[in-house]
């Protein structure tokens, strides 16, 4: 199934793009979407455990399964204010 | 509840303080606290020329008003917030926290966890501009649930 | 030095908030914190009409700006300070403080004591205006030496 | 010597007047005219010991010795803000 990766913040420099589309294995959660990125891109490997997903306008939980289509946003370290 | 209410709290450009200001004081309130962040021309030694302001502008909407509704549950006072998104100069004003309640404990009180709840729970990232013309996001902290504030 | 510092802090009537933040924000300055106090409807269970602000002019004066200059050798911010007299509806503002630093912690405490530091060290009696048409002096604090608070 | 008094706030409640005239002996102190005025008016003696006085626009120790002719404010308990 395929998914698609908004990066926000920092991490569109971590992955060198804004946007990424990820093949990954049917039942795949966040953190496998996350695995993936990590192996992808030492940068954002590096910051893996300090970013949260969100889906919508919510953060989800990353060990919740992902769907075909589903379109995931990485929240870095935020830096607001 | 006023039409200010119904705006937008994550808005385009520079912050203009009047505009958030504009509620009347309510009858029972003694306090008016405000509070609003501005870009300095300095950080950890490096001279800034400006700040750009990026945010998940769904859930940034959504944790400024969450933020609002906890704030006025936790210390019961009237709270109305709003944050610059774009690009902004030194001195201008990225984020402003107005708070009327009935005495200053509590009004100062419900002013700085606000702020200090906005740094940690929207989504949002300042990249600073530098004199010297290179450009870095600046290092944050782990977005965190409002509730866990 | 801006042409508001030259003006007196002791004013006849209700301040008007927008008047005292004319200044503009230091470019070394990230954060603006401001206070206003205002007339609240009610008072220990009594319903409030109104209050008349009585001020010793002259040691007010003075006192208010010492306070100023306290503030901002303590706390290394701008303040900016401003007492109404006279008789002031509900809602409306008789005190203000504007404080601009750095950060917001410096901001927040130099605002906070300002505050407090003028409600002790500063000679201005309210005398409130009830509903049933008493009016009385408020009790206060013996007035304290700004350098002791 | 004569001096006068300006009583502020709740003071000219208490005294009953906002402006007192006092004969004093030559010599007589704050202290002394605080004690001459907790004399006259039952309602600031029992609130004396809070009131400050100022001459011009500077609080005084109510222990210096008074000039004829000086104008003294009574600065009771204060409320502003």
């Amino acid at each position: 199934m395929r998914v698609i990766i908004e990066c926000y913040g920092a991490s569109a420099r971590w992955c060198g793009s804004d946007l990424i589309t990820l093949d990954l294995s049917v039942g795949a959660t966040g953190n496998d979407a996350l695995d993936a990125l990590a192996a992808l891109y030492p940068d954002f490997a590096a910051r893996r455990d300090s970013v949260a997903i969100a889906t919508g306008d919510a953060i989800t939980s990353p060990t919740l399964p992902l769907d075909d289509g589903d379109v995931i946003a990485l929240i870095p370290p935020v830096s607001a204010g | 509840m006023s039409a200010i209410k119904s705006l937008p709290r994550l808005r385009n450009g520079a912050l203009n303080l009047a505009d958030w200001l504009v509620e009347a004081q309510p009858a029972d309130a003694g306090a008016l606290a405000v509070f609003a962040g501005t870009v300095r021309n300095e950080h950890l030694g490096n001279a800034v020329s400006g700040m750009s302001y990026h945010a998940h502008r769904g859930l940034a909407e959504a944790r400024l008003r969450e933020i609002e509704a906890a704030a006025e549950a936790r210390f019961k006072v009237h709270v109305l917030v709003a944050h610059a998104v774009g690009v902004l100069a030194i001195g201008e004003i990225s984020v402003v926290v107005v708070i009327r309640g009935g005495h200053r404990a509590e009004a100062f009180e419900a002013c700085r966890w606000t702020i200090d709840t906005i740094k940690q729970a929207v989504p949002i990232w300042k990249e600073e501009h530098y004199v010297d013309g290179a450009v870095r996001f600046l290092e944050g902290v782990p977005i965190q649930p409002v509730e866990s504030l």
